[in-house]
């Protein structure tokens, strides 16, 4: 039960309406229990999954989806791997067949080295995948006025990633994220590049939506003991940014009263 | 035992393999003992929505796709 | 109840153990009630306190003490205000009269403008209270050798400042607080200059023991939430620092898998 | 009702201040109707441990501060 | 005369080769002659003009023309202030005509706010402005891989904002500069957003190869003075980029040898 | 010949004028020759050198002073490699004798690892060698109250190490150095950490006087280039401050006139 | 003296203006009192070479552009 | 060859020497065979000002720094 000076606005993305501002990637995990202690103890409601070709030698073992509790779990289907606007729409419609929901994260990657999105193939994939009534959410950098022709499409959110996927290096350009909020009306999730938990509460500080996150918290030494850092990282920086921050100053401002001090303590 | 039946050549997931003349995509995912609710299908780059794979019979040549959702961000 | 994948070892300072690694202060609030809420909400169970003339014009009204539950949170009185050693002594005396305890944050400012310490009334300072048996928590500047100076004097634990009193720049010299983490062995407690949640969590990232704050809850919009985004923050640092985060890099590492892509979909 | 004692000049909190010649600093605590166990006191820079309180009469000139604890960081 | 040791290739952008790898701006001069001295003082051979219909009403007085010796500056037409491709492409083809050089500065912003440039705009007039023979050089955000598809389309020279136009906040995303040169093989010239001489050094030691202001320099209380500083900055930047600089260390790496101290010296 | 708009004060030191705000060292060179050529390039008046025995058993060569032409070259004993205020002391004392001067760079170091300043024997010695005489530049950390004792003792410039010896991270506390400014009247030169030119260009932008560097020239890959470099950064900045920049903005400031712009042309 | 001659109302850089019936692109240069070496013209958004503009005459209802180099970054 | 001169024993930058009986400071520094100019010189931890070396033997066991500039930042 959430007390009342930490009530909140929950994030809506098209007809999807989320709880928790932290959205988890199942990759790289350990095995299916591991991902599935994970999902858990971060409190996201929201999980990505990539569709991959069947392994039809591979023992017919549990599927991800065994691990995943949807009652709990909206889950994410991305298109990460498509590197052409053509091979993520096919991506997204194998999805939603496969799980009978119209969100979908778009990815059209630019090289393999890079991982980084290509705004040509993205743009034309975002334009075909609202066409056919998907909710997008696509992954983008962080230009702001590409991040405008997105939602111009129909884009249901912009993700511009904080610095390339898995370079922990976290939100990395403060000032595009801040005026991409300032340009776009949907939803702005930061997705890729966090590395810690700071990373997190300092996207949600610049007034991000959410944040999207996977190899933080499946690569790091102690992953469950990481997702609950995210976890509550999330909420530190989301609260942080509703309670309104104090301004920088160079220096000083006394915490402690300087009227009443005891004779002689006064100072130059 | 299909031994009585003629058979074709389709290519499933990159993979040559030799069907039952007639296979539709239902009694293919029957044969690979995969878990219907759990792979879609894509025939020559084309979604077969699931609601006709038991209709839907499978041609010479044809490239088809089975995939399932895996961890991914 | 902690969770096993978030168990931590207490902070102990001298012989205070402490379960919160957030302290907080008193000031600034704009009343009783909101004090004794803030710091309940806070998680803290170390509340530092400033030693004053007792106003005698002033309707008899209720003491700070009377807000602070000390069966929940140790009392931290500091010497706040204090420009020489001798008045600093003077003032850790009249608290552990008052207290009974002998926990005492040490602070000798060098000027008002900036209310940084001095370090030679700081240095001697310390030598007096730990002749005279207290256990002497020190404000001081980030300077790694004078830490090493002080612990050399006894002190128990260190408290570099972030950034100047009330500045809300954050931990400004992280090199600076990861080589005094390498050089002493007593706690290292980031006080002032914590503006916001991230501030706190990137301390704790870097390996501090602690951070104090209280304009940065105190100041804010909301007080109250701010309190809990920073219990947060504390706890989301410490445990991604004990999770051990992932490398940072320049580029790209998928966190989804690239083999089993459909066909067509391959990159370069 | 002091009238008929002699008095002595104190300063208290930097506040000149007239006491009845014999006022101990337990007294002059209960006098200024302060609760003694949020003050503590000293007396020409020198602290008075509460012990010693009532034991402990107050000397014409003598600066004495009464301290408490108020909000600080 | 360069000296051996600081000896550099020149910067070569489509049919033109530029000595100086600093490119000046001649907007907001108190008056032509301050313009004047300030590209002469810069040290740069290369200068940019925006396009503006003729003032009917104003005194015939001297063109800024007459303050540009041609045989020291290239002249580089924007086209500043075209927010769709269309009306960039007619900039670009009267200033060709006015000209006679086909070397142009292409701008297609997204808004007035911040100026930033529209990717799709920006894609479409390259293509249409390389087809008619021009040597474009693209402003653009610093998005790597938006970079890779003007260059694909032809463009000479991409040109990534540091920071917004005139916000003077440098090089925002050291880390997108170092990817956009690891992928594009035409010159990178960094635009926009410098605001003081160690944005343009910093510029040139991540490995751009010329660094584009106005603002910068005329907008600074003493023009001439920061256009001097402006032109030292440039050199200094790649020549440090080219001498290699010493890696970053946590700590400490002796200059003066630690052999031969005299007696009683020693440390720990 | 210095043009006017680039004029400037000499950087005063006690009884010494220097006419470059830059002091280099001269250890880790190649050769004599080397380091002969780089002082020469830098343009610095000032330069550093240790003493250290006479290595008896070695052939008698040339001696470092050979190197050095005097009638340009000021020369700056250190006391590096001295762990406590009795050997620097002694070490003051050795050269003053031998080069017949007063000016001394007093370092008093706490540790081998870090290299880091001791602030105990710091003070202390720089006490003992003013009223030895000596105008003493005292190495020290940025810790600006520090500065202000070290003023209060004598000192005749306080040199506070942006970043550790030979770290090459620049100057990291830009808060710490601007509040030093403020505090003290005597010269703040930057003392160790530079790596490359920009973080030279940062320190005097920010206001010190001077900086200090060694192991960024002899450690580059080319220390002739990158000699000039930090010449030319050293100029850079200091221009850059005395020009006065423009302000930091979140966004876009037209550099470029937006009237007048061709029919069609507008934005929104 | 234009007084004999039929005029033609065009729109110059946003202004209405009448000009004599054939005047050229060169002529309203001249008009102008513009260094045709610091200007170049457009007609409807369209660019008239400056080696045209003895041969281009204006007809009525055009809207003609023209342009010079100002500061700009 | 000293043979005829009584010895003493000093310790010259950490090495023990012989040195000949009378031996001062500027001697010492002629026999080290280096250049005046570029050294300075401490007997146990106390500078001998260069005007002084003439005037100053040596003493058995005294400890001698002789030292120069180097390279050094």
């Amino acid at each position: 039960m959430i007390p009342e000076h930490e009530a909140d606005q929950p994030l809506v993305v098209g007809d999807t309406t989320l709880r928790s501002r932290l959205l988890v990637g199942t990759g790289k995990y350990k095995d299916l229990e591991e991902t599935r202690r994970a999902l858990e103890i971060s409190g996201s409601d929201c999980v990505t999954v990539a569709v991959r070709r069947v392994n039809l030698d591979a023992s017919k073992g549990p599927s991800l989806l065994d691990a995943i509790d949807r009652s709990k779990h909206h889950i994410l289907p991305n298109t990460a791997g498509c590197f052409d606007a053509k091979s993520a729409v096919r991506t997204a419609e194998l999805a939603r067949d496969l799980l009978g929901t119209k969100l979908v994260k778009l990815e059209v990657l630019g090289d393999e080295k890079t991982l980084l999105p290509d705004p040509v193939g993205t743009l034309e994939a975002t334009k075909e995948l609202v066409l056919q009534g998907f909710d997008v959410m696509v992954y983008c950098s962080d230009d702001p006025r590409l991040g405008v022709r997105l939602q111009e499409l129909g884009a249901k959110s912009v993700m511009p990633a904080g610095s390339p996927i898995g370079s922990g290096q976290g939100v990395l350009n403060h000032n595009a994220l801040r005026i991409l909020l300032e340009l776009v009306s949907v939803p702005v999730i930061v997705d890729a590049g966090v590395g810690t938990a700071s990373d997190v509460a300092i996207a949600m500080e610049l007034g991000a939506h959410g944040v999207l996150l996977n190899t933080a918290i499946a690569g790091a030494r102690e992953p469950l003991r990481m997702a609950a850092a995210m976890r509550d990282a999330c909420r530190a920086g989301r609260n942080a940014f509703l309670a309104g921050r104090i301004e920088r100053k160079l220096y000083a401002h006394a915490s402690s009263p300087m009227a009443g001090r005891i004779h002689g303590a006064g100072g130059s | 035992m299909e031994s009585a039946t003629a058979s074709i050549a389709c290519i499933v997931n990159g993979e040559p393999s030799t069907l039952p003349e007639g296979t539709t995509v239902a009694r293919l995912v029957e044969r690979l003992a995969l878990r219907p609710e759990v792979v879609a299908v894509e025939i020559d780059a084309r979604l077969v929505p699931r609601a006709g794979w038991a209709s839907r019979p499978l041609a010479p040549g044809e490239r088809i796709e089975v995939v399932t959702l895996v961890g991914g961000g």
